[in-house]
Parts: C-alpha cells; structure tokens; sequence
C-alpha cells in the first residue's frame, strides 16, 4: 500500500482536488456576491451550464481556451441579464425564476449539443499548464497547486481581490447595504436596483466562468448535464461562507479533497462501497454545520425584491 | 459652499411673502394609495432660515409629503418647484444633488455596518472610502453640536436615540440647504430635544432650511417659524412666520389645536391627574424580586430589578432610552432568558413560565415595535386583533376558525377604539403609526388582563390618540388593574403614575412617589444623582 | 372549454354576483392560459430554429397528454406524488421554512416503502399492510427532516443550506439503503422487492389512472384547509411572515418549526410511497425523478393556494407526458420538454406580474 | 408489424443506447419490420411511453434498460404486447415476457489479457461511473484476463460517483489520478462521463512519458478516437433482436433467454491499428480457448463482489 501512494499519484489526486475545486469556488464566490446584495440565486445551475456550453464552443471554434473562458463567462451573464431583468428589476419571485432558469438551461444545453455535437463529441486539447518556478518543486505540494493554468491562479487572486472588494470599497459597502436595508441605500443616493444588478451580473460571469473551467479543464469536453450540482454547492458554500470569500475557498477545497480522498480510498483497494464513501463531502458539510452552525447571519433583506417606497 | 453662501445671502433678502426665494415650493400636489388619498393638492413653501413645522394626525400625510421631496415617492398630480424652478425629483440621489437632506421617520441605516460606513454610503464607487477625511468633519460638526459618536461602533450595537443623532449627523455631513427632520424628537430625552432645539435654530441662522415634523406641540411652539397643518391628506392651515413671532406659545398652542380638532381642548399636554385610591393594604398584584438576564451583544443585562404593583396602580419606569426598559418588559413577558429572580402573578411564580402562559394568566405586554414584532404587517387588521389568541373560542371552535365570529368582533373594536382603517381586510402595515397602536391597545387591553405592561405606548402617535391612549391606561388602572409604564417621556409618567422608578444601566436606581416635587427627583434620578 | 352561459344563470340565485364571479374565473382562466399561450409561441420559436413544426408539436402535447383517453389516464396518474410533493411545500412555504430537501425526503419514503410493502402484504391484509407502509414511509421521511429541523429551530441555522446538504445525502441513503439493506436478492439489478400488481393501489374505475391521485388531491385540499381555516394553520402563517411576532404572540416557534419540518417532509415522503405503492413496485439504485425541482415554482406560481396549485401540477404532468410523446414522434430530443416547462413558469411569472400591477394602478 | 425500442438516454453515445438502437434497426430492416425509436426517456416511469407506443400498435417492446425490467413485464401482462427486457433471466413468461442478459464479460476477459500483454508499466486502471451489473461482471472479468495473463501487473479500480453517467469531469479526474498511481492502459466504463475518460487518456502522459491507452466498452468509438483508442469490448445485439423477431413469428416467444458472446461474434473484441499483429494473433487464439470452454470465465454481477475481487488482486 505504501508503494502505491507515490508523490506523484499523491500529487495527482491533490492536483484533481484543486481542479474539482475551482468551479465550486467561482460559483461560490459568484453566489456570494448575489446573496450579499440581497438577491439568492437559485439559477446559478443554470448560468454554469450555460458557461460551459458556450465556454466550450468558444474554445472549440477558436482554439483558444482564453476567449472559451470569455465566452463562458458572457454566456453566464446572458443568463444572469434574465434573472437580473425578471427578479431584481421588477421583482419577480427569485426562487420561481431561477429554478425556471436551471431547468431550462440544462434543456436548452443539451439541445443544443444533441444538435451540435452528439456525433463528434469533440475534446480539446490538454490545457497547458502555467508552471511557478521553484513551488512547483516542492514534493505533493508542488505539482497539486503550483502546475495549473493561468486561470486557477487568477481564481484564487479572486478570492482576495473579493475580500478587498467587501472590506475596503464603496462599492463592498453598497454591497452590503442593499442586503440589509436595501431602503438605506437608496435614501443614500445608491441605485438599489443597479447595485443589485451588477451584483448578479458578476454572479452570471463568475458562475459561466466556473462552468467554463469545468467544461474546458475540469473535463476538456462538453456534455448535457456536465455542472451535475456544481450549481447548488456552491449556493452551500456561499451561504456556509457567511459573506467572507476565504471560507468558499476552503470549503471550496474541502469538497474537492473529499472527492480525491474517495478516489484515494477506492486506489488503497480499502473495501467500503462507493455510495457509501461518496456520501463523505457531504457528512463532512453537515457534521460541520451541526457543530458550527449557530446563527447563520445572512443578509436581512435576502430574496426580498426592493420597491422603492412601498411599506 | 457657494451655495451655502447664496442660501444665506437668500435669507438676508427674506422679506415675508416673498415667493421668489422659497428653496422648496409645492404646488397642488397630490399623491394616492390604492384607497387613500395621503396628499390632496397640497400648497406649501419651505424657505431658508425657517424652521417649517408640519403638523397633523397620525396618517395626515406628512410623512408622504416628505417622500416626495426626497425623491421616494412621485406626485400622481400637482408641481415642485426647486429654486422656483418646476422640478421632477426622481430619486433620493436626485433630492440629494438639490441640497434635500432627510432624516426619516424610520431607521434608515444598515445595521450590520459601522457608523463610519453608515455616513460614508453614496460615496463614489470605485473610492475606498475616506475614513480620515470623514472623521475630520465629524469632528467639526460634532463640536458645534455638542454631541458625540462612536464612528466605529456597529449601528445595530447604538440605542434609538444614538441611531437618530446619527442620521441627524448624516444629514449635516452632505451640506444639505434644506433638512428635513421626520418625527426626529420622538426617541429623543428631554435634553435631547433641547439640543436639537437649539441646533436648528443655529443651523436656520445659517441660511438652512429646515422641516420639522412632530407631535408635540410645546417643540412646535417653541422651535419653529412657520407651521403648517394637514389633516386626513389635506392642508388646513398655516401659521406664517409674522403671526407666529406676534404670539405666545400657548396663544399658538390654542390656534394649532384649534386647526387640527377644531375648538375642543384648551392645553392638551397638560392633562390633570386623575387622583386614585390605591389602596395600600391590597396585595400586589405583580411582585418582581432581584431579576436579572445576561447582557447581549446589543443590549445592556438587567441585575437584580425588584418591585411592586398593587392593583389600581401604575408604575413608571423612566430613564434614558436603551438602559434596559425594553429587557424589562420583554423578561416580564418571557420573551427574554432570565438569570435569576423571580416573578409574581398574584402570588404564584411565573418565572418558568411561558409567553403565552403568562398571557393567559393575565400578564399583558403592549410592545413599543409594532411593525417589527407586534403585528404580522401582511395579515388583515381583523386577524391582527387575535394574534395572541390565536385557538381560543369564540373565534376559533376544536380549531377551525370562525370567520364571521372574527369579523364581528374586529368590527367592534375597530369601532370601540377608532381605527382608521379601509377596511377589516386591509394588511395592517397599511395604516399609519397611530392606528396600528390602536389594534395593539385593543389585543392587550381584551378580557382577562390583570398586569399590563406599556413601553412607550403613545410613542409617534398625535395629539389626539395620545390623549386617547393615556385615558385608557389610566381607565384601566382604574379598573384594579396592575399597569407598568415604561416611557422616555417624563410629563407623561408624571401625568400618570403613581409611583416612578428610574432605570439606568440595567439597574432600577431608585423609585419615587409621583407627588410635588417628584420631577426634580427623577430628574437628578436620571443624571445620576441621588433622589 | 365554452361556459354555458344560460345554465349558470339560471342556477345562480344573484345574477350580479353570479355575473361577477364568473368574470372573476374568466380572468383567471384568461390570466392562466394567455401566458401558457405566449409561451408555447415562444418555444416554438426554438422548434422552428431546430427545423420542428411547432403546431405539430403541440398537436401531439396535446392530444398524448391530455385530450387522448390513455394520454389523460397517464397525466393524471403522473400527478399523484406530485400533489402529495406540493401540499407538502405549501405547509413549508406558508410558515416561511425553504424546504428544498423535498428530493431527498421523497426518496427515503420511496425506498422506505418499497422495502416493508412487499412484507407486509404476506404478513396481513392488502389494505393494512398499504396504510402500514404509508405510515412508516411518513415516518422515515419525517425523521430524516429532523436535522434541518432542529438546526433551524433551536440553532437559527439557515435551512436553504441544511436541506440542500440532507437532500444530496439522502439520495445517497437511498441508493446505499436499495443496494446493500433492502436489496432484492432475487435478480442481479440492484433494486428492492417488487410488489405484486395486484396488492398496489387499486386503480379507478376500468382505467390505469392510480387511485393515489386520490389521495393527492385529498392531501393538498387537506392541508389547503388546514393552511387558511384553522388555528395550527394560522400560526404556521404567522411563524412564516414575521418569526418576531409569533414569538411575542407567544407561539412556541422552534416547536412549530420541526411541526413544520416534519408535516412537509412527511407528505414528501408519502409522495414517494404513494408513487411506489400505487405506480413503480419497486425503488431501483440511483432512481432520483428530481420531482421536487419542477414542484417548487408551481406551488409559488400558485401562491401557496392548494387548488390553484392543482391546477399547476396538471399542467406540469400534461407538459411532461404530452412532450414526452411529441418529442419522440417529431425527432426532437426529449430534452426540449426542459425548456418548455421553463418558458411556461417564466411567462406565467411575468404574467401575474403584469396581472398585479394592473390591478394596482386601476385601484389607485 | 413494427417493433419498438425504448431507451434512456440519445442514441448517438457510441455506447449501450446506440447499439442497441443501431441492433433493433439493422435488424428490423432485415426482418422486414417498421422500428420506432423511443430515446432519451431517462430512468423514471416508461409505463407511459411503453403504453402509448403498444397502442400505437408495436408488436414488440424492447425496453432496452435494466431500469425498465418492473415495468415491462406489468406492461406486458396489462395489454398482452410481448415485451423483451434485461437483465433478468428468471422473467421469462410465454408469448409475453422475453429476457436478454447481455454481458461482455468473455471479451472484457481478453481485454484484461490484452492489456496485460501491452502494458509497459505493468499497472492497469479501470475507471467506472457506476456499478451496474452488466459493467460489473466485465469489471471483474477483465481483472480475472489480467492476472491470468502476467499476475504481476497491477490493477486500480476507481467509481467515479453515484449515478455519475455524466460527470465528464469527475470521469477525467479520476482517470488522471489512476494514470499517476502507474497505470498505462485504462478500461473505461461509463455513459457520458466516458468521453472524460478519454479525454484524460489523451491529455495524460504515462510515468514513463508514453502514450496511456484506452479500452472502451459496448460501442466502437473509432469515428471520433485520436489514435489512443486501443480496443474495444463490442456488442453486437442484431443476432439477439433477430432470434426475438423470430420467435415471435415462431409463436415460441419468451421461452427463452438471449445472449451474447464471442461464439457468434457479438461480443467481440475491437482490432485498432495500435494492436500489434503478434499480440492479435495471440488473443484470437485465446479467443478460441474461451469459446471451447478451456478457459472459463464466469460473469460476477454484484458490486460488492468485484470489489472484493479487486482487492484481492491489488495486493
Ligand atoms: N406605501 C403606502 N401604501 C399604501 N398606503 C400608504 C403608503 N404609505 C402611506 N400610506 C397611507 O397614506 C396615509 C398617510 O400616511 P403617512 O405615513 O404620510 O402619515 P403620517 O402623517 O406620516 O402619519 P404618522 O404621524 O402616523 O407617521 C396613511 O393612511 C397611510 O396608511
Ligand atoms: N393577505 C393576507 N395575509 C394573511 N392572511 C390572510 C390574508 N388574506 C386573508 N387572510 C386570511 O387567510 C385565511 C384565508 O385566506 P385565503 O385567501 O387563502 O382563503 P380563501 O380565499 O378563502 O381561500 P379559497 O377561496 O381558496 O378557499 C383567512 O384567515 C383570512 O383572514
Ligand atoms: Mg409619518
Ligand atoms: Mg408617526
């Protein structure tokens, strides 16, 4: 048993980790972002599936796995713009709209491929890795985080930039504040509606964003159903997360550690069936939150549309 | 500060009757509710180095009146002229960019943030936010005020009163050439409202324009220049600033009662106390001994509370606002953990029990926030009535509702207490402050009660629903029931009570008996000072 | 379709009010239909691009899934777990509680049901042993709703995240329980014991419509009734719309809450047996219908209402049965039926909207 | 008259559906007979779609999942329509119920031999997205081929997830990871999460730097492969379609059960151009051994057993 946990399969499942990881991280880091202007996004499914697909017939046309994530991330935002119309603008139900939207994205997506791509499935190329010098010699460690491509760098420096964006702008503080008391906002001068459009907007970018990775990296192909929850997991992490972006990135981990661990286990020829072992990011979730749950602080004014001067 | 400095070279000018240097005109404004008329063609002038007070009952209109000059709310018909100017204010940016300042009538700030974050919202947004420059200003404003602010403490941490001086402190920091200040003494203590006072009079000394919007007509008198009356959505009068200055305060008292109720009363506030026979052998009826319940993040523990109340009798509590009254009376009710202490009802313990126990055994809690937890705002009057009696016959039978049953009674009180309403089924949220307080008078005040227990029960209500609601505590005194008065209000506990005890810190400091000169007792009482 | 206008004149004692409130249901049913209309506009715009005549498309939606006699059997039939599944979120919904862990619960009662039906039915009477599994399947359900239950009613925690997470588990439970506890030793599928044809739930009259529909439509008018009429109702409604006041009322809200938890888990668990008991026979390894998804909008869209909420999960079983039919006779990949469903919720969303605001500015 | 097929999932997976699409086509063509296709109708309730197309007027259901074995037999009794299903052999029912168990366990078996003998590194990987039993039994199989042919080379077993058919993602991830633990050669096993099976396979470079190869299932995913292909267990239903075609006719339906195997070529092993010819000729005499019986090979359908057996040759 020894033998077979070598550095570099050790390395690998750490690898797969990180790579489970980042769209569970985009998503969640996009829903937060949602959620802390007040407004729970139920579609993020949906922008995700959307990212994916359209992430990967960027990618695919072009050759460019960079204008993939481009588009991926546009193609989320197409979807947000509905949500964003339907929910934030005139204040439709945003749990009715956004099931709606993950419904029928994962129609429309499969539709499409079944058009498109159900004879060919074409698969891109491996992405070429971004190497960090010296890190990325570090045994385990190494190749885990520092042999990805650009973009999972660029994810994590998200988180920060997040962290930034909450604490130390105006634009964290309108954030805020039209998730707690939306009315607040606007007697300040702030376009509530605009806020939270923006908000999720950048929700849709960072949801298709994550389906794009997933499509593009995670898998190197696209096919209909592909996210399989991504979406609500990270509604998970970013209600778990409780406004702070570095909690979804450990959570974002954990899940993704979980995943390699049932891989591991399975590897080691240790005998627990798989659904059992599967169940394992999810206990581990829940054992967390029945030990830390207390009360969970989410915004006052979450999924709750604004009117101005209605009472 | 240019225009700062034509605003005040405006007031210079200022000759009475002058309509070309209003900074805020209305002209034949209307707005509708779907049911109601708020404002019905509505002519007003606002000037600089006026103080304009609006006056009227509750659900008049002001408060509607003032959402439309802060961009809230837009006229269904009728002009506003800014600098004489025909003006849309289309938003509270809007309003904002005109030198419109507002303090609300409701708590506009986001709880979860810090004061600084609170007075820096609207700021650019790619800006960090300017925390140094901010604290700068603050601290000149502050200094002439003569008041302070924990910049960095967590608004939801603040008492009411720190909440409004806040806003206050908001409104100041834009530059506002015209602030308007929504029922902004309601939460203030009688000092605080001197401060205020004399604030604004400063503040119209500099050119600002000023609406001020309040119950009490003694502020009215003493504070303003121009009054203006509304009454069920319409104008009915004014006071212009040269009558005003030609007559006394309580010449003026007797013109605006005259104008809002018509000739009936001669000085309202002053109500004579009705003298009662508590008798003092009877046993209490609500017995408290060494109370106390943790301190939480928001608001101070109670430690080692202790009183009586004999039937017939109304005990004050009086002190500043946020030194645990609300702790109190929410402990009484069992709606807050206590650490120690007991509790009794007649003589038996009631400590363990809970809300609704209490309740039926005749415990009644007249809770001062009545949106946020003394109705349900989406549920019709009628079934606001019953909340606490939800289950109970008549109205409910082996729990099936009885609707008809319901409306009846609902009917009955909407008529016993006058409640404005459109109708049973209007959602309760709907009507104004004072109307609300009356459906809540009504539940509280039903069958059974024995110890009733009013925290600020005539709080943002007007003139005549306070009289209203002050005949009924004390008529239900008087009926041998046992009354706790908790009130920041010093001439209402001492109009009615018949002993005061005074809260500070979480504490009772001391109980005194409401004869002669119980003012000044309660007075050093509430400064700290010994009886 | 038509009204026949004379009859119902004649049968209504007040013809004004009679008058009124047939242009009451009028609107309704005008307010309902438009927009399914818009939408199937819309969505035949997509068939259109894809090369589909969309009026054939309807044609067969319409005739396989509702005016066809075996295409109604099967809609109606089809409606059965989803009614249970919907009065169950209309009990959550209007005490203010977001269940989304309907899956997870609806799963557990499934394979609860599947396991102890084909033993009870040797162990005593058909009808018994039904109303057996029936219970315990509630019970299981009900019980796997505690965790959530508990954490938000005396934890605070938020319960969006707990049903979530419980959901996921569960549909894991369910495999795990059908594939290594409950596991028909007699075939190599992993799958529970099948129960025989002939001790499910009879079916109606000469057709193949499962009495569960039944059932369904009592539980929803059930728990419709006990929502507006009766106290325990009351109380739900106002734990729902302001926690605060149903404290200071006096209600004992964390004993509402896991109430509340354990009456909406417990009709999804029901609506899993009640769709093994009287439809499937038997519960297979990763069987997941994902039913509770396309509920949740249908029970909003109605307001929480049960009747009208009937009238949401017809239309959903038309939809899924007709298109179903319609895709396959067309070339269309099955898929498409996603996206018609979720053009119908957006519209009907918007509609009511629009219905709203009319409503507003005629009053004002 | 007509047959009619039903199945889970779009018949273009170059995989279960497709074959068996592709078998009740070719061989209702051959017979002379309309085949209507039902795709795409997911694990649920087929009671509807299996009723509809009886009354369309189908003489032959062939509900092509394990997952439609309750409900095509009931069906069958219901409106008497001969219904043939999976997996279970104990079903049968005259003129009503026909079984077809298909396992590719006899080719999976030469797969394993043939990885073994291609395998530079001496370690093989299976990566499956579920644990059916029609994927369990060539699991075990191709394990029992491995041994029997170098007891040396190591095996890694990985399940992808629960219900994880289209998890292409998770499929790559794990395929990755089994790669790095030394496997060079992969024998892949899942609907669409195998597309990600392949793709790690082609983006992956074994410890020594070289080509990993894939071993696909049921299909022949030559048309869209990019030289990583090496084989393939292939199933061929026509000959199992056309015997039910003339039982029916024969009035003889639904006594007994169908099959397939290397015997009549249905199963049969994919010859791709990354096959030396040596080791070709090698296998096609095992091949042999097997059909003669010489060399037993027995299907293991449960999961928990083809884990044990996993184990047991891990060590
Ligand atoms: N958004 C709204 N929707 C419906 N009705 C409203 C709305 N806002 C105010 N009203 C109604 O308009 C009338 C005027 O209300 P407004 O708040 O202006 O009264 P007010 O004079 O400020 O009373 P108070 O002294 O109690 O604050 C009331 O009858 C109130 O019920
Ligand atoms: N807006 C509201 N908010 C809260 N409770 C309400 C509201 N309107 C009515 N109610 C109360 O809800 C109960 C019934 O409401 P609902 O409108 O659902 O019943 P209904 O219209 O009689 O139902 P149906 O006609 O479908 O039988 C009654 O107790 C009624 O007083
Ligand atoms: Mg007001
Ligand atoms: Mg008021």
């Amino acid at each position: 048993m020894t033998g077979l946990f070598s550095e570099v399969f050790l390395g690998a499942l750490m690898f797969g980790a990180v790579t489970a990881a980042i769209p569970l991280l985009l998503a969640g880091l996009g829903e937060q972002m949602s959620e802390k202007a007040g407004v729970l996004n139920i579609g993020i499914e949906g922008m995700m599936l959307a990212g994916a697909y359209l992430g990967f017939v960027g990618a695919f046309y072009s050759g460019s796995l960079w204008l993939g994530f481009l588009t991926g991330a546009a193609g989320g935002v197409a979807v947000a713009l509905i949500m964003a119309l339907l929910c934030v603008r005139i204040g439709l139900n945003q749990i009715v709209i956004g099931i709606a939207l993950t419904l029928g994205l994962e129609g429309l997506t499969a539709l499409l491929h079944h058009f498109q791509f159900s004879r060919s499935y074409p698969r891109l190329p491996a992405a070429n890795a971004t190497v960090i010098p010296l890190l990325s010699d570090i045994p385990v460690i190494g190749p885990a985080f520092f042999k990805h491509h650009l973009i999972v760098y660029l994810a994590l420096a998200l988180v920060f930039g997040m962290r930034y964006l909450y604490r130390h702008t105006q634009l964290g503080l309108n954030l805020q504040a039209a998730g707690d008391k939306p009315a607040a906002l606007d007697v300040a001068g702030i376009d509530v509606i605009k806020t939270r459009t923006i908000a999720v907007l950048t929700t849709g970018a960072l949801a298709g964003l994550g389906g794009a990775y997933l499509a593009n990296v995670g898998a190197g192909l696209f096919i209909p159903f592909i996210s399989n929850g991504a979406g609500f997991l990270g509604i998970v992490l970013a209600m778990l997360a409780r406004g702070r972006p570095v909690w979804v990135l450990f959570g974002a981990l954990l899940f993704g550690v979980c995943l390699s661990l049932t891989t591991a286990m399975q590897v080691a020829g240790i005998n627990i069936p798989t659904d059992v072992i599967q169940m394992l990011p999810f206990l581990a979730v829940m054992i967390m939150l029945v030990l830390f749950g207390r009360r969970a602080s989410l915004p006052a004014a979450l999924g709750i549309p604004y009117e101005r001067g209605t009472r | 500060m240019f225009l700062r400095l034509w605003a005040f070279m405006g007031s210079l000018s200022s000759l009475p009757g002058a309509d070309t240097c209003d900074i805020v005109a209305l002209a034949g404004v209307t707005k509708r509710f779907p049911g109601i008329v708020a404002n019905d063609s509505i002519d007003l002038s606002i000037r600089p180095g006026e103080v304009h007070v609006l006056l009227g009952e509750n659900g008049a209109g002001k408060s509607t009146l003032i959402g439309m000059l802060s961009g809230l709310l837009q006229p269904d018909e009728g002009r506003i002229l800014v600098d004489g100017k025909v003006t849309q204010i289309t938003s509270p940016r809007h309003a904002l960019a005109l030198g419109i300042g507002t303090v609300f009538q409701h708590m506009m700030l986001v709880p979860a943030l810090s004061v600084a974050e609170n007075l820096l919202l609207g700021g650019p947004w790619w800006q960090r936010p300017r925390i140094e420059a901010l604290e700068a200003r603050v601290a000149k404003i502050t200094r002439s005020l003569g008041i302070t602010v924990k910049l960095h403490a967590r608004v939801s941490e603040l008492s009411l009163g720190e909440q409004q001086q806040v806003e206050i402190l908001r409104a100041m920091v834009r530059n506002s050439r015209l602030l308007i200040l929504d029922e902004s003494t309601s939460m203030l203590t009688p000092k605080g409202i001197d401060e205020l006072g004399t604030l604004m009079r400063r503040l119209v000394k500099q050119g600002l324009a000023i609406v001020f919007i309040t119950h009490k007509l003694k502020e009215a008198a003493a504070f303003g220049d121009r009054i203006s009356v509304l009454k069920l959505g319409r104008k009915v009068g004014e006071i212009p600033p040269e009558r005003f200055r030609a007559l006394g305060e309580q010449e003026i008292i007797s013109q605006i009662v005259d104008l809002m109720f018509g000739k009936q009363k001669d000085d309202p506030e002053a109500v004579e106390r009705p003298i009662r026979k508590v008798s003092v052998e009877a046993a209490p009826l609500l017995q408290v001994t060494d109370l106390a319940a943790a301190p939480t993040d928001n608001a101070p523990g109670l430690s080692s509370i202790s009183f009586d109340i004999r039937p017939g009798e109304i005990l004050g509590i009086a002190g500043i606002d946020g030194n645990g009254q609300k702790q109190l009376a929410e402990a009484l009710a069992g709606q807050r953990v206590t650490t120690g202490g007991s509790v009794r009802l007649e003589g038996t313990a009631i400590e363990m029990l809970s809300v609704g126990e209490r309740r039926q055994r005749g415990l009644r809690y007249l809770t001062d926030d009545r949106l946020g937890e003394g109705t349900v705002g989406t549920f019709p009057v009628s079934i606001n009535f019953f909340l606490k009696q939800v289950g109970a016959p008549p109205f409910w039978r082996n729990g099936f509702e009885q609707r008809a049953e319901i409306d009846k009674r609902a009917a009955q009180l909407v008529r016993e207490y006058d409640v404005r309403t459109p109708s049973l089924k209007t959602p309760v949220a709907r009507l104004s402050g004072g109307n609300i307080q009356k459906v809540l008078l009504a539940r509280e005040l039903a069958e059974g009660a024995k110890v009733v227990i009013f925290n600020k029960p005539t709080y943002g209500l007007d003139l005549a629903n306070t009289l209203a609601s002050r005949q009924r505590i004390c008529a239900t005194a008087a009926r041998g029931l046992a009354v706790l008065l908790i009130s920041t209000d010093l001439e209402e506990l001492l109009s009615m009570c018949d002993r005061i005890a005074v809260i500070a810190s979480g504490a009772l400091v001391g109980t005194v008996e409401n004869v002669d000169d119980a003012r000044t007792r309660v007075g050093r009482l509430m400064i700290g000072l010994a009886a | 379709m038509s009204i026949d206008t004379p009859s119902v004149n004649a049968t209504a004692p007040d013809p004004t009010s009679a008058a009124a409130a047939r242009r009451d249901i009028l609107h309704r049913l005008l307010m309902t239909l438009g927009p399914i209309l818009a939408a199937l506009v819309i969505a035949g715009c997509i068939l259109l691009a894809v090369g589909v005549d969309p009026l054939a498309y309807y044609g067969y939606v319409l005739e396989k899934g509702l005016f066809s006699p075996l295409g109604i059997q099967q809609t109606l039939t089809r409606m059965a777990p989803l009614l249970f599944l919907a009065a169950g979120l209309i009990v959550a919904f209007r005490a203010g509680m977001w269940n989304l862990g309907g899956d997870g619960q609806f799963l557990l009662g499934a394979v609860t049901a599947a396991a102890s039906a084909p033993v009870f039915v040797q162990l005593m009477p058909a009808w018994l042993a039904l109303i057996c599994s029936f219970l315990i399947a509630a019970a299981v359900a009900m019980i796997w709703s505690l965790v959530p239950a508990l954490l938000r009613g005396y934890q605070g925690v938020n319960e969006i995240i707990t049903t979530l997470m419980m959901t996921f588990l569960g549909t894991s439970l369910a495999n795990v329980l059908v594939k290594l506890v409950f596991r028909d030793p007699g075939t190599t599928v992993p799958q529970t014991r099948t129960l025989p044809v002939e001790d499910r739930l009879p079916r109606l009259f000469d057709t193949t419509i499962t009495s569960g529909l039944l059932l369904g439509l009592a539980a929803i008018i059930i728990v419709h009734l006990v929502m507006t009429r009766t106290a325990f109702g009351l109380k739900l409604r106002i734990v729902g719309a302001n926690p605060r006041a149903a404290i200071h009322a006096g209600l004992g809200v964390p004993g509402l809450t896991v109430a509340v938890f354990a009456i909406s888990a417990g009709l999804a668990g029901l609506a899993g047996a009640v769709d093994i008991i009287g439809v499937q026979g038997n519960v297979r390894a990763d069987w997941n219908p994902a039913y509770g998804l396309a509920v949740i909008p249908a029970v909003f869209l109605a307001r929480m209402n049960g009747f009208a909420a009937i009238g949401f999960v017809f239309l959903l079983s038309v939809l899924s049965i007709g298109g179903e039919s319609a895709a396959r006779r067309l070339g269309v990949p099955n898929h498409f039926t996603l996206v018609l469903v979720s053009i119908v919720l957006i519209v009907l969303a918007l509609a009511e909207y629009v219905d709203h605001r009319y409503n507003q500015s005629r009053k004002a | 008259k007509s047959i009619a097929i039903l199945t889970p999932e779009e018949g273009t997976d170059y995989g279960w559906n497709q074959q068996g699409i592709d078998a009740a086509r070719a061989a209702g063509k051959a017979a002379g007979v309309e085949v209507v296709v039902a795709q795409g109708l997911g694990y649920g309730d087929v009671r509807p779609t299996l009723r509809e197309l009886a009354s369309d007027g189908a003489s032959l259901l062939i509900a092509h999942a394990s997952g439609y074995n309750t409900s095509g037999p009931e069906i069958a009794k219901e409106l008497k329509v001969p219904v043939a299903i999976v997996d279970t052999p104990s079903g049968l029912e005259k003129g009503l119920v026909a079984d077809y168990t298909l396992s590719g366990h006899q080719g999976a078996y030469l797969a394993g031999r043939l990885a073994a003998k291609m395998s530079r590194s001496k370690s093989v990987g299976i990566v499956v997205s579920g644990e059916p039993p029609s994927w369990n039994s060539q699991s075990a199989a191709f394990a029992q081929g491995v041994k029997a042919e170098n007891p040396e080379v190591k095996i890694t077993y990985a399940v992808i997830g629960p219900a994880a058919y289209s998890d292409a993602a998770g499929g790559k991830r794990v395929t990755e990871s089994v790669i790095a633990s030394g496997a060079d050669i992969i024998f892949g096993q899942g609907n669409g999460s195998s597309f990600g099976m392949l793709q790690a396979v082609e983006t992956t470079k074994a410890a020594d730097g070289g080509k990993v190869y894939f071993i696909d299932v049921i299909g022949d995913k030559t048309p869209i492969d990019k030289g990583f292909l090496l084989s393939s267990v292939v199933w061929n239903i026509e000959p199992v379609y056309a015997a039910m075609i003339n039982d029916l006719k024969a009035d003889t339906f639904g006594t007994k059960s169908y099959s397939i195997g290397l015997k009549d070529d249905s199963v049969k092993l994919l010859k791709t151009a990354a096959i030396p010819d040596k080791v070709w000729t090698e296998i096609q005499m095992l091949r042999e051994e097997v059909i003669s019986g010489k060399i037993p090979v027995e299907p293991v359908y449960d999961a928990a057993a083809v884990r044990a057996l996993m184990t047991s040759v891990a060590q």
